[in-house]
């Protein structure tokens, strides 16, 4: 099973859940915001995506995923908006019977994630100004 | 003519300024073309930046005439996570 | 910064920590017992462990992995005596830079656990047998 | 002679029955003898189970000399996690 969320606002973490007695494996990744993107001194992320457009190509992502992989569940979370240095931006978390195929599939799950999902970080820098930030402008 | 909508998001917006864009176009206009027409807006503002086109809401990997009433975004590089 | 800990009884999971402005990566690995055990069906696990050595190994291969691995820290607890089925073993928790390396020391940290750390499992089986999981008796 | 403690832990427990043993034994033996002596105790249940040996809560790569006061275990497989 998959379940994924475009969440405007800070999460709430899946529950671990010791109802489940052929996972042996539960994996979570929290994906944080630091406090420099590239270098650059920054006092908070705001993260755009693609309405109608970034929840549909995290939920194929997902799907994929558990077919590509022998896990059970991947349930997933990712904030926009706001989102302030130090809190969880991307919530993920894989159930399966065993450690490798989880974390195989949670590292190309990311990989993936990172490629194809259409989210991007606006990086508000200390001097007020807002720039995409892989933006050299 | 058709009229599409181009969605601007991240570095297109930004050299853009613009959320999103209304086009007129002659029939048969393609992906490509209107690529071209965005770029020359901005300006050089987007040398360099790959943008995959997405027609819409979908990835469309080669180029293909539009519609009316498409909704087309040029995506740059995504950076979720 | 290395933690590690032997317990006998249920454990309280690490928390997650907004403070980590550096580390945008938090990595969670909770081991769960399952129902079967090379398939046969159990009642539950006993894990037995070599007091005053086990520990001192856990400690010595957390100290590695962060050693090895560009990884800011890793906490470890390791269950002992009667787990049920559902609960959770085995509760790891890596803090890192980046996804990569969190990732790649998690795999690490478990197969290095697994092979040098003197825990061992018995299964209680369905017949009140006590047996120790990979013996072929 | 010396005496040595062996601590027996899940497949070694589990043959001999006991969770440590006392062995007097000549000065100069070695672990290597030391694991014949148990293996033989366990009257073929340790055969084809791999052990590894810790001297003094200490994994030991090499055969050595043990000393009066060790505490040895011949260690199989282990299975945390």
């Amino acid at each position: 099973m998959v379940k994924v969320e475009i969440i405007n606002g800070p999460l709430d973490l899946y529950l671990t859940d010791n109802n489940r007695t052929q996972d042996g494996a539960e994996l979570v990744f929290n994906g944080r915001v630091r406090d420099t993107e590239h270098g650059n001194k920054i006092t908070y992320l705001e993260y755009e995506h693609y309405d109608g457009m970034a929840k549909a190509e995290l939920l194929q992502l997902a799907d994929k995923t558990v077919k590509k992989f022998p896990i059970n569940d991947l349930f997933c979370k990712h904030r926009i908006g706001k989102v302030n240095i130090g809190e969880i931006s991307l919530h993920i978390i894989i159930w399966s019977k065993h450690r490798k195929e989880g974390l195989d599939a949670m590292s190309w799950f990311i990989s993936e994630l990172k490629n194809s999902v259409p989210i991007w970080k606006w990086a508000i820098l200390e001097d007020g100004s807002r720039v995409p930030t892989e933006c050299k402008d | 003519m058709i009229t599409v909508k181009v969605k601007c998001f991240s570095q297109v917006k930004y050299a853009l300024n613009k959320d999103e864009v209304i086009f007129e176009l002659d029939h048969g206009t393609t992906t490509d073309s209107l690529e071209s027409m965005i770029r020359d807006n901005a300006k050089g503002k987007l040398d360099g930046v790959r943008l995959r086109v997405a027609v819409n809401r979908k990835y469309i990997p080669e180029k293909i005439e539009l519609k009316d009433g498409d909704e087309i975004a040029f995506i740059p590089p995504v950076q979720g996570g």
